[in-house]
């Protein structure tokens, strides 16, 4: 039985990966899960110098999902690369750095400096919807998209990963976009904006007034637009949105990703990443797969 | 260890208007300290976040915990009986540094459902220990807590003890100490952290943020630091995993 | 303690409606509701003729939420008005009715018959994820928005609210084309395009493939767009997505809906709306609040 | 008049894999009709459209319902135990007419989860009934059944009685009727509805689709019908209202 799946030349032992993010870089959920038996460890936002993220309180439970405005708190690349990668590389897992920024040269920067490490992909992130400038401003315009995309393949080593707004009209625009530019390959969902109010306190329940919905509440929207991605583009996939089980993690398989993502559900599960490879391998023993690339965008 | 673990309810209580104790069996329970907490996840899958409960006494396969009804998940908890099961993730964070107070004159203050935590904490602390709890008006955990050091009340409406505050309850008695544990409302925190400034002494307060993952990867619940933190070095702890305890100097109030 | 709204120039009671399509019209939930204590029943959409809508299943149940492709089924305007607005007459309550077509000759035919009719307000749907033609093609496109609102305004004789599709990129730019269009109200949200994949059949879980997430799950989003346009134009707003209890319909008028409507919740409550109705009445008098004007966008 | 309540679980037992029988004390039981149904709702938020299930017996105050774990929502009724409450709606659907049938050589066709609502149906029944119920491999309902009709099984195994189908029983006996009433998977209904054809002889099936309102507001569950619907003179006859009972050459199969 093969679960190996491929990733613009990376190959994974397994297609589940963890959500930007949702993890850290690892060392937390190390305690819980055996970093060995993930497919990639995707690292939270870098940027090329220390970002404080937003005021507190960050984030609010909603129904089924939860919203965040955690603004990419991060260490920066310097910290990031002394601390977070050799702490990585001693596991048998492959290494996906998250990069963000606020201008095209921030994430420049980055890339730049990821591009000498030993790391193996490097997804952008021009989808974040909690910072005031960069993020999602790229993310939701197809021009700015191919131009960031083209500009850091120059400069990566590592195959790049584009990761995707769900905050759009018309997502397969954005994944063309990113095609054209020249991305190795798309993460997509990132999350989708909301919004919650307090109604006896009369606030915003989280003090950035506007946070990003993730959980299984967005899945349905998530294997929708990978469907959709998968049915425009050449590129390898890895979806993400609200996936906490096997049967989530399947869904966004057979409606075209190469590898999943977990992220919210770490949260209410620290052990969902191992049990969704351990589920996988379960259900093609059960349904006589032999290679997992037969269920990759298999319904149509 | 932390560990995730379905946790076997021995007992639960109400103790109180909508305050109730819970004893649960968890695997975990010998290796927990004073002024810790413990994640607890709803059944109901609509709440998907943890809610993080304050450990109130420790035995050796079981922790208490003593909480109020704050919304639906706490809701939830209050149907638990015996024998039912609940996911719980455990223990969390620092807890009160002991060492720091051993010996010495101290001040054990709670208020409302921060009182809690300061009951193991007396227990455990070799002290000269003067618990002050501040309660609006019905009382709990009283008699447990006086049975730990000597007992100060402060009620809002002057039902119990001192009318006012913890803070009006030392005035009261002409109270003093040498180091301060303290654990309720930010605005408790910060009156007690200004008066230990004042006195010049080393106060550790128990601070509460909104959480998701419990275990420091999120970035959720941080608050403002005066050194800068481990992980981002941005001056933001978490209060998960660097707190819930937290020298009062050392953050914003 | 004053309840009523203003939409438009109609006052409702209350601020409570129902959302198209979840409610038939009424004749249904009149077992279980008073159909004299909502402010205004919005009916299913009528179409110039009667539309068989989508093959089965048109529905799945997604968590804490669900996916729908009925695909506008309807009797068409002319057994609508003989039928359901004789029916609706007999109450106190204001009557919406929705509006769907393929084309614009199609909303213009329904909106001049309805014209003639003893109804307070028409809600047009062009937000429809579940029709190939029409519906949701006309809400993606300011321009189309706008022209399409000033061609019914030129037609109708009770005031226009335009429904709005999520699947944008920026609500506020619908929204503004709508108000140039000459719209007296605007709704929002209609549902959000999702898809499920049923892993054991591997096929998809409604016929359809895709369609509408609605319920509970995609509140965050509606409100974080009724905030949005709350602050981006002057027009009276339905808020709708996911309101089930008391709490929810607040959060929206505090975004500044100026009325709400309930739609998937009747399905797991039919008791809902009137639930709701009193307890907004609860929450003004413990918050000692005399008109609910005071309420509506008073988060900022 | 339909009704949305909490029903309390008078009992509930497990009689057969993941087949389990479960007693409701419900207002409106006594209004109920054999092939009606009622919609039930899981306690899991996460999950909120209900779960539609036949009436197998009806008394008094209480209905009985049979079913089989097919999901998270039958899982989660599987685990409630008398005087637990859950939410129900009901009694929703038309039920066979039994008036077609009274006095008449009828045959009452079950498979599989479809047999339970010929229970009611057959109990109610003043008929020459023979019940013609086909199971996979393991009985469920069979005495009782029994104890209200001639009783024919099929398993598809062969295990008992008929080896096949309930179409193989009625040949292997020799069986014939004047009127049947089905209920079971599409193939089976779609094999009985041939074979009335065939015979010339009326017979009225039970439908399944997902749901949503269960009352016929939201145009989920309609089937295609021969005659224009009621509701939107489209052909699309609604189960939930409509049905789930329909005369077979009155709808696609
Ligand atoms: C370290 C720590 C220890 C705590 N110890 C105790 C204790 O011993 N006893 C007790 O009664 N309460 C304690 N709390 C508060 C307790 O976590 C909340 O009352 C509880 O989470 C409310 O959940 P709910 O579903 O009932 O309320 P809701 O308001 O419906 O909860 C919605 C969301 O907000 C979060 N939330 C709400 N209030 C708080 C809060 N004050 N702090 C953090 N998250 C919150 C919930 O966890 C949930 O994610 C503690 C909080 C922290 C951070
Ligand atoms: C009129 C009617 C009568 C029924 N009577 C019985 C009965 O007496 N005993 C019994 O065991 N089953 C019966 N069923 C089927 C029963 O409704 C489903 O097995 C049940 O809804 C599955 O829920 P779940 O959460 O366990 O499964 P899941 O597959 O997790 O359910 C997901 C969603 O799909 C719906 N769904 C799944 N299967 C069906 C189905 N076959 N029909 C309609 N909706 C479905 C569920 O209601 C839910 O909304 C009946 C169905 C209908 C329409
Ligand atoms: C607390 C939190 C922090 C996140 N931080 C990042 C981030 O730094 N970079 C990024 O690209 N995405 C970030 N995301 C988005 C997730 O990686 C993921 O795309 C999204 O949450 C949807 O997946 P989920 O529903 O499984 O969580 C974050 C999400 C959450 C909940
Ligand atoms: C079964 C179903 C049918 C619907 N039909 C219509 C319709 O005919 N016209 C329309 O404008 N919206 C229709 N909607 C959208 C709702 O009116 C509403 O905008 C959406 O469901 C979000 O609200 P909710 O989450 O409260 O359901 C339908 C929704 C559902 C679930
Ligand atoms: S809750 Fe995640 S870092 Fe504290
Ligand atoms: S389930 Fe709504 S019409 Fe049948």
């Amino acid at each position: 039985m093969n679960t190996k799946v491929n990733i613009a030349g990376v190959i994974l032992n397994n297609p589940v990966m963890v959500a930007s993010g949702t993890f850290g870089s690892g060392a937390e959920y190390s305690e819980f899960v055996d970093l060995n038996k993930l497919g990639a460890v995707v690292t939270k936002g870098v940027a090329n110098v220390p970002w404080p993220g937003n005021p507190t309180p960050r984030i609010a439970e909603t129904y089924g999902g939860m919203i965040n405005a955690i603004g990419l708190q991060n260490p920066g690349i310097d910290v990031f690369c002394k601390r977070d990668i050799p702490f990585l590389k001693d596991y048998d897992t492959k290494i996906m750095v998250n990069v963000c920024g606020k201008t095209t040269e921030d994430y420049c920067e980055v890339v730049e400096r990821l591009a000498e490490e030993d790391i193996d992909l490097m997804e952008i992130n021009i989808s974040c919807p909690n910072v005031k400038e960069g993020g999602i401003a790229f993310g939701q315009n197809p021009k700015a998209v191919e131009a960031i995309t083209s500009e850091l393949k120059k400069r990566a080593k590592q195959p790049i990963i584009m990761k995707l707004s769900p905050n759009v009209t018309d997502i397969t625009e954005m994944a063309k976009a990113a095609e054209a530019g020249g991305a190795d390959g798309l993460s997509l969902i990132n999350t989708i904006t909301g919004m919650k109010i307090d109604v006896n306190r009369r606030t915003f329940a989280v003090a950035n007034k506007t946070g990003g919905l993730s959980g299984p509440a967005i899945k349905p929207v998530a294997v929708r637009m990978v469907y959709q991605v998968a049915n425009a583009v050449k590129l390898p996939i890895i979806g993400m949105g609200g996936i906490a089980t096997t049967e989530d993690a399947l869904e966004f398989i057979l409606a075209g990703a190469t590898a999943v993502s977990v992220g919210t559900a770490n949260f209410f599960n620290p052990y969902a990443t191992v049990e969704i490879v351990k589920g996988i391998e379960d259900y093609m023993e059960k349904n006589h797969i032999q290679d997992i690339q037969e269920l990759i965008g298999a319904v149509k | 260890m932390k560990k995730k673990e379905k946790a076997v309810v021995i007992s639960q209580e109400c103790i109180g208007t909508d305050i109730y104790s819970l004893w649960l069996k968890v695997s975990f329970a010998e290796d927990a300290k004073p002024g810790q907490f413990i994640s607890i996840y709803c059944k109901d899958g609509s709440r998907v976040l943890p809610r993080p409960i304050s450990i109130c006494e420790i035995e050796k396969n079981a922790l208490r915990l003593v909480y109020r009804i704050a919304g639906a998940g706490t809701r939830e908890f209050s149907a638990l009986a015996a024998g039912d099961e609940i996911e719980v993730l455990g223990s969390l964070g620092n807890g009160f540094p002991l060492e720091e107070a051993e010996g010495k004159k101290v001040f054990l203050m709670g208020g409302g459902i921060g009182i809690p935590p300061m009951l193991e904490t007396a227990k455990q602390l070799k002290a000269d220990k003067r618990i002050i709890a501040g309660y609006r008006d019905e009382l709990f955990l009283a008699e447990e807590l006086e049975a730990n050091g000597s007992l100060y009340i402060a009620t809002e409406d002057g039902s119990e003890g001192t009318k006012g505050n913890v803070l009006d309850a030392i005035r009261e008695n002409n109270l003093d100490a040498d180091v301060i544990f303290a654990c309720g409302p930010t605005p408790m925190l910060r009156a007690i952290k200004a008066y230990a400034l004042e006195k010049n002494i080393p106060c550790w307060v128990s601070m509460e943020e909104k959480m998701a993952c419990g275990i420091g990867a999120c970035l959720a619940c941080v608050c403002q630091s005066k050194e800068v933190d481990e992980h981002s070095h941005v001056h933001n702890k978490r209060i998960c995993k660097d707190g819930p305890v937290f020298l009062s100097t050392e953050i914003e109030l």
